[in-house]
């Protein structure tokens, strides 16, 4: 009934909705993983990442690398003083205080750039030579949709090494894992977690862009839902594990699409339903993700 | 080396470390020995400053480090062995290590010392890519012997190190306690198990109820009389 | 005199570790049984294991003869058998009153709709729960602290809070674990004497867990000592203290290093 | 504390007082500022009964959308007039209900929104109060999106996205109060009844209270389904005060907003989450004239915000709430005095 | 005596001077969804109406008396709308509301301000089924017109007969415009091969774009019709062109947004839609306006929504000069008398009983980044306003 080249084509949009997921739930899940924070704030990078690339590459004119360069460096900036304008002073005190602080820091951003920017969505010119069609008997797609599962994959493959191989690294995943000893090895953990904003931020910021480039408008509430499903993707994945976040991504992404793709249209509505529904199914099933380590209750 | 005078600690209200002076030789190893709950933890976690004391003075190499932050002692030279080992289980054994050397600086001494960690201890070589979550006790307490001295101590804190081991590991952990001290480390240890501490320590104090009760060299702590009336009562 | 909790062949496996292994235990009605034992020798964990706050591997407890192997804590507390805690876990942020009058749980009868009513049984109930309170706040020498956070209380009493809380559950057995944890000298005496007088007062049968020697040695009647998960000698204080294994057990073979 | 009869009088008269305050204001006041009164009522009545589950049981439900949903919609189907049913597409009453030619008074329709939105958290809340912390937090929050998910496709009773309007508009000052007020004391009982003293036994430690006999579940199950049936009769007034209803209305935002208000005014505490719904309120209705002469949209959600993050940074348990002993992350050396 | 005749020549003067602005202002409250989704088509229908306000203030105001606007921005939220007419009506005594380009909306606010007796007019909220349900007055033509002149312009002009049909299920209009697109097309012989459904706050697509170039692949499809509100017609534009699809794209009056071309670019070429003018035609009014709106504004109008909300300030000036009084029991025989109104948007008469006015459809294509008229059309068939839920 289907044709493969439909199928593979789905495939294609779930895979490339996945990557943006998983690139978001990237920062998210080292940020829980240390602190037990459900980051909304991570939702409004995006928004500030898209627009900051809009403002410097359509408008100041600094060329494509440059841009994403700069976008990186300012989503990491604004990662590291959300960390310690608010989050490090409430470091200790009750957990809601620093949940309730990142949705006020959303809320903060989100209209802070209605007001700023315009509530009007922005359009978003994907640069030409990432706009270039490729039409095969199979697929159809274009440079935009290569760059970002190339650069996803290597955002992935590079904070993974990261974490694995370098001591920064090795540092960050032994303070998520037990912030008591890792300070007795002479971590500095307050600069362990500044530096995991500062990526995860950093990584959302870059994500806007990619968003922009694919989808072609930005607005300034685009982050809010996509923030919430990245950290689906991050519980559904196994919350601290850097894998987990990944494969959460993925299994979002391509649920989201091929459920639209393969039941008849009328289910579109249960878009977001489904994404949720796979999320309570896991929270029940394997309450520690699919990847996760199952989490010690000490009595 | 180091100095401790009248130490005191207390969890919120309640004092769990009182009056306590200590003082530890260059090269020496010296026990702190005394039962369940007499605030052995306690006063090695105030010499490491993850714990503040309420009054008392630390110095260490005639430097007073009562108010240093636990990442500055390191890079000073003090490195604590926690009770319960304090792994990172998710972590390799290779990582774990190589977090002992997290405030040095320098990739060929960090290798450098590694190697010898792994000349010491060759099964955590064998085991070097594995989950730490994996070892067994021993190796596990192993581990975290390798991982403080990847530090580079001159002052190695360790906190039961024998706790829940069987006596031959145990045996062979004290072999190992002393060829770390022979390379020049000065050793602190808390032990539960008297006998074992005293048979390997140079001098030794006995705390009861967060308070000092006995000290002296092993030799006249030997009898064994004084301290089991600690332990026991009687 | 009955046997009231019985424990046969108990094992408790962590993973690879074995926390307890083959414990037993025969408490008599009315008698207070000591538990001792180096760090890390699995005391808590058999405390765990009677309150079922853990489930065990292997083995069976009874409780006046039910099989409570399975039970649930709140269900092993509303037939009698209730415990304090090492690591004080008291309900931090309420006042002393409310943590006693929580207590009295599995006692209290009255219905939803008549607590919504305020009916007059639910009323008298309440009343009930005052006095029985007050009753235990006397006895603990409290009242003053009454309407105080429990958390902003000092130390020692906080502990003798964590035991008057558990009396008000009104046990036939009481579980101790480490109650004169953190207290000094004189306060673990006095604590020792409190002990003694609710176990007469209401015909308590306990078992203690303790580091504290002298403490344990003058309250209980027999006393067990656990080594590597398993009971390693049983019987009187005095038989205890000149046992070479626990001797050992306690401070190390004297030839292993030497 | 107070405890029996007394303190019930003092609740009458203190209920007779509102009533007189609504009466007086039904008099003296415009529709508008009545408008402001109906809505500071109803958003007390979700935040007071979200305190119960999340204050008192300490479970951080996100979850209240949800039954608010589950309230509207059932109390908007037993209300709605016959006249219109046809209009709208919506189906008559089955026959159990009252059949074809029986429309429900408006209060036990919001009665019966209120029981379906305790029976919805019944069956959600026996899988979904096992979890723990955030867990909990991230799938009541599913929970949701659930529900708005069915209100959009359960087209033949809800009409889908496009929302049901014309509504009869019911709500008014004094339904609004007598159901704060019912809210209240319920809510004020069970808190002073053994069955709030689980609840916060529960809050407190989990295992602690599960060794003095409290059965963790029940008391779980408890406050969520109280919590939910107050939500319910909360939504069902929303939706016959502002007489039109969609899915939408019932989402994420809706949820923060309330969970806002309650940790805002403080969680645990009788008039901490009435501060904080009217505080809230207030500061965004006497905002709006200076957001409009400025023309900067959005500014009211800015300071809104910076004052979130303000209150949380210098007095993280509310405005009226205590400092509780609560478990900390240290990071150096800070855990001992 | 000279004293005396200078000062009452200044008492006369002023009293003149006052007796226009001193008069009390007639109260028109604009309620608009200024910040949200609708912001993009609801922000030129605010500038419209305040263009309007001030021109006739400039022209000595309404029965001698200035117009004031009260504009209230209620953030796409139900309780804010409910809030913002009450506030109008109580407080501010207005004497009628103009508001919102979309039904959802309207449904809301205009019932409640038909309990208070006070004249609703919307500019661009298009269900026809609008005052039968709320009793407002519609400034615009109804859904069933501007499916039906695409359905035409489909099958008769371009002969295009197999249709997909994109609905926006989040949104009331777009479920209208839709069904009567349905019915329209079945009518002139054309075939509606299959429905599709999305909701406004999607930003990805792909899933629909991939299935529809199975259908065009498969030949099964000519052209398709998407009721997207103006957030997302560019977004979905681009998507599908650059998703392969190829057949023409047809849309309805949310596509009338810059947004179109500015997020479309190269895909929004040949797009063709209906709305209700075009800013593009010559003829002096729709010129004058332009410049003025400029003037005020300093850009250009944004769409065919600026001059709708132009006129239904001017509609509502002409039917209390009709009505002679500004009293809101008053205005609705004004509003009544209204007929062959030359409007910005086009000619507004309201036939016997009914609210809605008869105007015919700009069909426009985009033609190098420009939005062209390519036909005017006048509906042969009308869809029942019934169809439509």
């Amino acid at each position: 009934m289907f044709s493969w080249s439909y199928f593979l084509q789905q495939t294609m949009n779930g895979v490339i909705l996945g990557c943006i997921y998983a690139l978001l739930a990237l920062g998210m899940t080292v940020v829980y993983g240390i602190l037990r924070l459900i980051n909304f704030a991570h939702g409004a990078l995006i928004t500030v990442g898209a627009f900051f690339v809009y403002f410097i590459f359509f408008r100041a004119g600094i060329n494509l690398a440059a841009s994403l360069l700069l976008v990186l460096g300012f989503g990491g900036l604004m990662g590291l003083l959300l960390d310690v304008i608010a989050y490090r002073k409430l470091r200790g005190g009750p957990e809601v205080a620093l949940l309730i602080t990142s949705l006020g820091f959303y809320t903060f951003v989100e209209n802070f750039m209605k007001m700023v920017v315009s509530p009007q969505p922005y359009s978003f010119k994907t640069p030409a030579y990432l706009a270039v069609m490729y039409k095969t008997s199979l697929l159809t797609f274009r440079s935009i949709d290569v760059f970002i599962i190339v650069s996803s994959l290597l955002i992935m493959f590079i904070f993974n090494l990261f974490v694995k191989k370098t001591r920064m690294g090795i540092a960050m995943r032994a303070t998520a894992e037990n912030l008591e000893v890792a300070h007795l090895m002479g971590i500095e953990v307050n600069r362990v977690i500044a530096l995991a904003f500062a990526l995860g931020s950093a990584i959302a910021a870059f994500t806007g862009f990619l968003w922009g480039a694919k989808y072609g408008q930005i607005a300034y509430d685009m982050g809010f839902l996509t923030g919430v499903k990245a950290f689906v993707a991050v519980v559904v994945g196994g919350v601290g594990s850097i894998p987990g976040a990944m494969v959460g991504g993925f299994v979002l992404g391509l649920a989201e699409i091929l459920s639209i793709a393969f039941l008849p249209t009328r289910f579109a509505e249960y878009r977001d339903g489904i994404v949720f529904g796979i999320l309570i199914l896991v929270l029940l099933l394997r309450p520690s993700g699919l990847m996760g380590v199952k989490e010690e209750v000490r009595v | 080396m180091l100095k401790v005078e009248n130490l005191t600690v207390k969890y919120g209200v309640i004092p769990a470390v009182m009056n306590v002076s200590l003082t530890v030789g260059r090269g020496q190893i010296v026990a702190i020995l005394g039962a369940n709950g007499a605030g052995k933890t306690t006063t090695l976690k105030a010499i490491m400053g993850v714990l503040r004391p309420a009054s008392g003075q630390i110095s260490y190499q005639g430097e007073d480090i009562t108010h240093m932050s636990p990442s500055n002692r390191v890079r000073k030279g003090i490195a604590l062995v926690p009770e319960g080992r304090g792994i990172f289980n998710r972590l390799t054994v290779e990582e774990n290590l190589l977090l002992g050397a997290y405030s040095r600086s320098g990739n060929d001494v960090i290798m450098k010392d590694l190697k010898e960690v792994y000349a010491l201890f060759p099964r955590l070589e064998e085991r070097k890519k594995q989950i730490a979550g994996t070892l067994s006790g021993g190796e596990q307490q192993m581990l975290a012997l390798g991982r403080g001295l990847m530090s580079k101590p001159q002052l190695l804190l360790l906190d039961e190190p024998s706790l829940g081991l069987a006596p031959l590991v145990v045996r062979e952990l004290y072999a190992t306690i002393s060829r770390i001290r022979e390379q020049g480390v000065t050793i602190l240890l808390v032990e539960q198990s008297a006998a074992v501490a005293l048979g390997a320590s140079d001098y030794a104090y006995v705390l009861e109820s967060g308070s000092l009760k006995l000290s002296g060299k092993p030799e006249e702590l030997k009898s064994l009389e004084d301290v089991k009336r600690v332990y026991l009562g009687g | 005199m009955a046997t009231i909790l019985k424990v046969e062949g108990l094992w408790k496996n962590f993973g690879g570790l074995t926390a307890v292994s083959d414990y037993f235990l025969e408490l008599p009605e009315g008698e207070i049984y000591g538990l001792i034992g180096p760090n890390g020798a699995g005391k808590t964990t058999v405390f765990n294991l009677i309150s079922g706050v853990l489930k065990p591997s292997k083995g069976r407890i009874l409780f006046q003869g039910i099989d409570i192997t399975w039970f649930r804590p709140d269900q092993i507390a509303a037939l009698g058998l209730t415990r304090t805690f090492q690591n004080l876990r008291l309900f931090p942020s309420l006042t002393v009153e409310m943590n006693l009058r929580i207590a009295y749980h599995t006692h209290a009868r009255s219905g939803f709709l008549a607590a919504l009513l305020s009916t007059p049984s639910f009323f008298r109930e309440e009343k009930e729960i005052g006095q029985k309170v007050d009753r235990i706040l006397e006895l603990f020498e409290m009242s003053d602290f009454r309407e105080e956070i429990a958390s902003s209380l000092p130390y020692g009493w906080q502990r003798k809070l964590d035991i008057a809380r558990a009396l008000v559950c009104e046990p036939q057995v009481l579980l101790l674990d480490e109650p004169s944890a953190g207290m000094n000298t004189k306060e673990a005496e006095d604590l020792a004497v409190l002990i003694r007088r609710i176990h007469e007062e209401f015909r308590l049968t306990m078992m203690v867990v303790e580091h504290r020697m002298p403490f344990v040695m003058g309250l209980a009647s027999r006393i067990q000592v656990l080594d590597y998960g398993s009971v390693i000698a049983f019987g009187t204080p005095e038989e205890i203290r000149n046992n070479q294994k626990v001797i050992e057990a306690y401070l190390g073979v004297g030839d292993l290093i030497a | 504390m107070k405890q029996g009869i007394r303190a019930e009088w003092y609740f009458l008269l203190g209920g007779l007082l509102l009533f007189g305050g609504a009466f007086l204001a039904t008099q003296f006041l415009n529709r508008y500022l009545l408008y402001i009164l109906v809505l500071m009522g109803i958003y007390s009545i979700a935040t007071v009964s979200l305190n119960l589950t999340n204050g008192y049981a300490g479970l951080f439900s996100l979850g209240h959308a949800a039954f608010m949903a589950i309230g509207a919609y059932t109390s908007t189907l037993l209300t709605f007039p016959l006249a219109l049913r046809e209009a709208y597409e919506l189906p008559m009453l089955p026959a159990f209900l009252g059949g074809p030619n029986f429309v429900w008074p408006f209060f036990p329709a919001i009665c019966m929104g209120g029981v379906l939105a305790s029976v919805a958290a019944l069956l959600i809340g026996a899988p979904v109060l096992r979890l723990r912390g955030h867990y909990l937090s991230v799938a009541s929050l599913g929970f949701v999106v659930i529900v708005t998910t069915l209100a959009k496709t359960m087209k033949g009773l809800t009409r889908g996205p496009m929302g049901i309007s014309a509504i009869p508009s019911y709500t008014n000052i004094y339904w609004t109060y007598l159901w704060l007020l019912i809210t209240v004391y319920v809510i004020w009982r069970i808190v002073n009844s053994r069955f709030g003293r689980a609840m916060m036994a529960l809050r407190e430690d989990e295992t602690a209270a599960q060794v003095l006999g409290v059965y963790p579940m029940k008391y779980k199950l408890m406050s969520f389904v109280v919590g939910a049936f107050f939500a319910g009769v909360a939504g069902g007034l929303y939706a016959h005060f502002t007489k039109a209803i969609r899915p939408f209305e019932f989402s994420f935002f809706l949820t923060f907003q309330i969970v806002v208000m309650l940790i805002l005014g403080g969680m645990g505490t009788t008039a901490g989450p009435i501060v904080g719904a009217v505080s809230l309120l207030t500061l965004r209705y006497a905002l709006k004239p200076l957001e409009e002469h400025l023309k900067i949209y959005g500014l009211i959600e800015i300071i809104y915000a910076v004052l979130l993050i303000v209150v949380m940074l210098f007095k993280p348990e509310g405005l009226v709430g205590q400092k509780r002993g609560v478990k900390k992350i240290t990071v150096g050396g800070k855990s001992s005095a | 005596m000279k004293k005396w005749f200078v000062l009452g020549f200044v008492v006369l003067f002023l009293s003149v001077a006052f007796s226009v602005y001193a008069q009390e202002p007639i109260k028109i409250g604009v309620v608009m969804g200024l910040t949200g989704p609708w912001a993009s088509i609801d922000t030129p229908a605010t500038n419209g109406a305040k263009l309007a306000a001030e021109e006739i203030n400039k022209a000595g105001g309404v029965l001698g008396r200035p117009i004031e606007l009260k504009i209230v921005d209620t953030k796409a939220d139900e309780g804010e709308t409910v809030a913002a007419v009450i506030r109008l009506i109580e407080n501010e005594k207005v004497s009628a509301l103009v508001g919102y380009c979309d039904t959802h909306w309207v449904n809301i606010a205009a019932p409640l301000a038909r309990e208070y007796g006070v004249t609703f007019v919307t500019p661009g909220a298009t269900h026809p089924r609008i005052p039968e349900r709320t009793g407002a007055w519609l400034a615009c033509f109804g859904d069933n017109a501007q499916a039906a002149a695409i359905a035409e312009y489909a099958v008769k002009d371009l002969g295009l007969k197999k249709g997909a049909i994109w609905v926006d299920t989040a949104v009331d209009f777009s479920v209208a415009v839709c069904a009567y697109f349905a019915d329209a097309l079945k009518h002139y012989g054309g075939e509606v091969v299959y429905e599709d459904y999305f909701e406004t706050n999607w930003t990805d697509f792909s899933s629909m774009v991939a299935r529809l170039k199975e259908y065009q692949d498969k030949g099964e499809v000519d052209f398709v019709y998407v009721g997207a509100i103006p957030s997302n017609c560019g977004l979905i534009a681009k998507q599908l062109r650059e998703g392969g699809v190829t057949v023409p794209m047809f849309g309805e009056d949310g596509f009338d947004t810059p947004l179109l071309v500015e997020t479309g670019g190269e895909a929004a070429e040949g797009v063709v839609f209906a709305t209700h003018m075009s800013l593009e035609d010559q003829t002096p009014i729709i010129q004058n306006f332009k410049n003025a709106y400029q003037a005020m504004f300093g850009t250009l109008p944004e769409n065919a929504f600026a001059a709708l909300g132009y006129d239904a300030i001017k509609v509502l000036a002409k039917a209390i000069e009709l009505a002679g009084s500004d009293d809101p029991k008053k205005i609705p025989e004004g509003l009544a008398q209204i007929k062959g109104f030359e409007g910005v948007s086009g000619t507004i008469s309201y036939e016997a009983g009914s609210q809605v006015p008869n105007k015919s459809v700009a069909v426009i294509e985009v033609k190098g980044g420009k939005f062209t008229t390519v036909k005017q059309i006048a509906p042969e068939y009308m869809p029942d306003p019934k169809l439509a839920k």
